[in-house]
């Protein structure tokens, strides 16, 4: 009885800081002023917030193939999310979008 | 627990959205269909659980991999865009 | 409640004039390939709307379905299921025609395809 | 709650579509669908309709956008503004719009489960399936068995439309088109024909996503067969089997080239593909008839109906997934594979 109560407390726990994290990347994907910062903000939410909710689902699903394929998912997204990341800063970069500097750097 | 989270997952979504439609650049676009194609997936496992059918998380994984594809469509329509000489700053 | 309870088919309603609109009123071929892409899918919206049942489940049995549980309406589904398939092979078709147009004519405003045939 | 979820999204596809409208720039007109079929496709769940989520994720996202993007590519990226104002338009909406929302006065509110569709045939299905035809996925069974008439003519519609897409841009001729596109046609620009012979450039520096893309698409591919014969237990079948694995193609076309995927997927093994799915489909409604059963009637095809049953569906999803996945790589190859257009 003792673990399923921790169980559900990790839960909310990881499902609290997934979604904190998710919305502050929202945040800062409306507020900031340029594409790369921009990057920088989806970056956290799609590491650590998905990673956060998805291993808070998995804990509720146990061992079973839920969780294989939660975990299938996990991996897919982490791979794919952060080579979609590099291959879109590259290509901005070639196509002629530069970072914004601070105003000490601007000339 | 699963509704607040669900809840949250739209506020996201509702964020990146307004960034794809205000988006100045193409990139920018871009990046918000990425992320928003991101949520939909977490918005799909967490509302699974809700409805406590957590079995369908291969509608899941399909996302994952149409966002990627997606995304390098995007890309490859760029690069075409590049090499042609045609539109040389991002806008649009 | 009423008005919750019709919600889903208005929003159908306007995505589905929104689409019509897009194809009646813009020349450019493409954006109008794109209003009958969201034009289809309002109409996917409204079948499967039609389908659900409060307190259903989706229409697949498993071990820890209970009985009496309720299910959502398969047919929809299945009419939907397939339509998807049929609406992106059209789209394609008339993209194929929008390409052989911009390369005949050079152009895929309507009303410039009207008058380069008319000049003809 | 689920009823705020969907009241939520319902309001996201509304904007979204009024910006689709709105804007003028055909590319963001493109990402915004993209959007608009993720947020549709989360409705269906939201609505129990895994299997058509299930085929919007994979069909309205993925090819969908990818078609639309490269035909954009070979035409212009910027709608022009139109020479007269739409008021006739307006009003032809505003009233058929207004027809429409009289008419939905009379329909059952959403989700009432006395509503008349859920009475009749519905309930024999549900009820009956798991007896008459066997697969736990009820929509499988309707899908293969109660309607195999209309999904043999769904899948001969897709085959058509493969049919005119290669008629109308015939992807096999490239360098008799390419001859063409330099000499006989006067208003095509030699940047055209550059653009050609430059066509390995784009993506071949992109080492990370090439090593990715090798990675996944092997698995990509094993997915796709989970979900062919998954289907009858879940959310799957043919349909969505046979998109994700084209898809697979399609990203080794995206990160290599559509030359070297096409020389891994030929052109001409794909024609046959696509004749041989729906071969498959129709030989297995002959054969029933020549087993003494109906067309389509699986029943016949063993000595337990419910074992023809299993045989019948598990062929002509077969079926469908090969030549749906033919037409969707067809596709894809005629439309990625020209280049240029004029300007």
């Amino acid at each position: 009885m003792m673990d399923f109560c921790l169980l559900d407390i990790l839960t909310a726990l990881l499902l609290t800081v997934g979604c904190f994290l998710g919305i502050s990347g929202g945040v800062g994907l409306y507020r900031l002023p340029d594409f790369f910062t921009r990057q920088h903000a989806t970056g956290v939410t799609d590491s650590v917030c998905s990673f956060a909710i998805l291993f808070a689902l998995m804990l509720q699903a146990g061992f079973t193939l839920v969780s294989v394929k939660l975990c299938f998912v996990l991996v897919f997204l982490i791979v794919t999310s952060t080579t979609a990341t590099h291959a879109l800063a590259k290509t901005a970069l070639k196509k002629g979008i530069r970072p914004l500097l601070g105003r000490e750097d601007k000339r | 627990m699963y509704v607040a989270s669900a809840l949250a997952i739209l506020v996201v979504m509702g964020l990146t959205l307004v960034r794809a439609i205000l988006g100045p650049t193409a990139f920018d676009r871009l990046l918000a269909v990425n992320m928003f194609g991101t949520k939909t997936v977490l918005l799909i496992a967490v509302v699974g659980f809700m409805t406590e059918r957590p079995d369908f998380l291969d509608i899941a994984l399909v996302y994952a991999l149409v966002n990627f594809l997606s995304t390098l469509a995007v890309l490859r329509f760029f690069e075409r865009q590049i090499s042609e000489g045609t539109a040389p700053t991002g806008e649009g | 409640m009423s008005w919750v309870g019709h919600y889903n088919y208005w929003v159908a309603i306007f995505l589905m004039m929104s689409g019509f609109y897009v194809v009646i009123s813009r020349g450019n071929l493409i954006k109008k390939l794109i209003g009958l892409n969201v034009f289809s899918t309002s109409v996917f919206l409204l079948y499967i709307s039609m389908g659900k049942v409060n307190g259903g489940t989706a229409p697949i049995y498993c071990e820890h379905i209970h009985p009496g549980q309720l299910f959502s309406n398969p047919v929809p589904h299945v009419l939907i299921l397939t339509a998807i398939v049929v609406g992106v092979a059209t789209t394609a078709v008339g993209l194929a025609l929008t390409v052989r147009i911009n390369e005949r004519y050079g152009t895929i405003e309507e009303d410039e395809i009207r008058a380069k045939d008319d000049s003809l | 709650m689920e009823a705020a979820v969907d009241i939520v999204l319902l309001s996201f596809l509304c904007v979204t579509v009024i910006v689709i409208v709105y804007i003028r720039k055909l590319f963001c007109a493109i990402m915004l669908l993209g959007i608009f079929s993720l947020l549709s496709a989360s409705l269906f769940i939201t609505m129990d309709a895994v299997d058509v989520a299930f085929t919007e994720a994979a069909v309205g996202t993925g090819i969908s956008s990818i078609l639309l993007l490269s035909a954009l590519s070979l035409t212009h990226t910027r709608e022009r503004r139109p020479s007269h104002q739409p008021y006739l338009a307006l009003l032809v909406v505003a009233v058929t719009g207004a027809v429409l929302v009289y008419g939905t006065m009379d329909l059952p509110p959403f989700g009432d489960p006395d509503s008349a569709i859920h009475r009749h045939m519905a309930v024999r299905f549900i009820v009956d399936s798991p007896q008459e035809v066997g697969p736990p996925n009820v929509v499988t069974s309707v899908l293969a068995s109660y309607r195999g008439y209309d999904t043999l003519g769904e899948a001969t519609v897709i085959f058509t439309a493969g049919i005119a897409l290669v008629g109308l841009l015939g992807f096999s001729r490239r360098k008799e088109f390419k001859v063409r596109l330099g000499g006989v046609l006067p208003d095509t620009t030699p940047v055209a024909v550059q653009v050609l012979d430059a066509s390995n450039a784009p993506s071949t520096d992109h080492l990370v996503l090439r090593i990715v893309g090798k990675m996944f698409i092997p698995l990509i591919m094993l997915f796709a067969l989970y979900v062919q014969f998954h289907g009858d237990y879940g959310p799957g079948g043919g349909f969505q089997a046979g998109v994700i694995f084209a898809s697979a193609i399609m990203l080794y076309a995206m990160i290599f080239n559509v030359e070297k995927a096409m020389l891994v997927v030929t052109p001409t093994a794909l024609r046959l593909l696509a004749v041989l799915g729906l071969m498959l489909y129709g030989g297995v409604g002959v054969l029933c008839m020549f087993l003494g059963g109906n067309f389509l009637d699986y029943n016949v095809l063993a000595h337990e109906p419910l074992h023809g049953q299993h045989l019948g569906i598990f062929l002509i999803e077969l079926g469908v997934g090969i030549t749906v996945f033919a037409i969707m790589v067809t596709m894809f190859y005629a439309l990625g594979n020209r280049k240029g257009g004029s300007a």
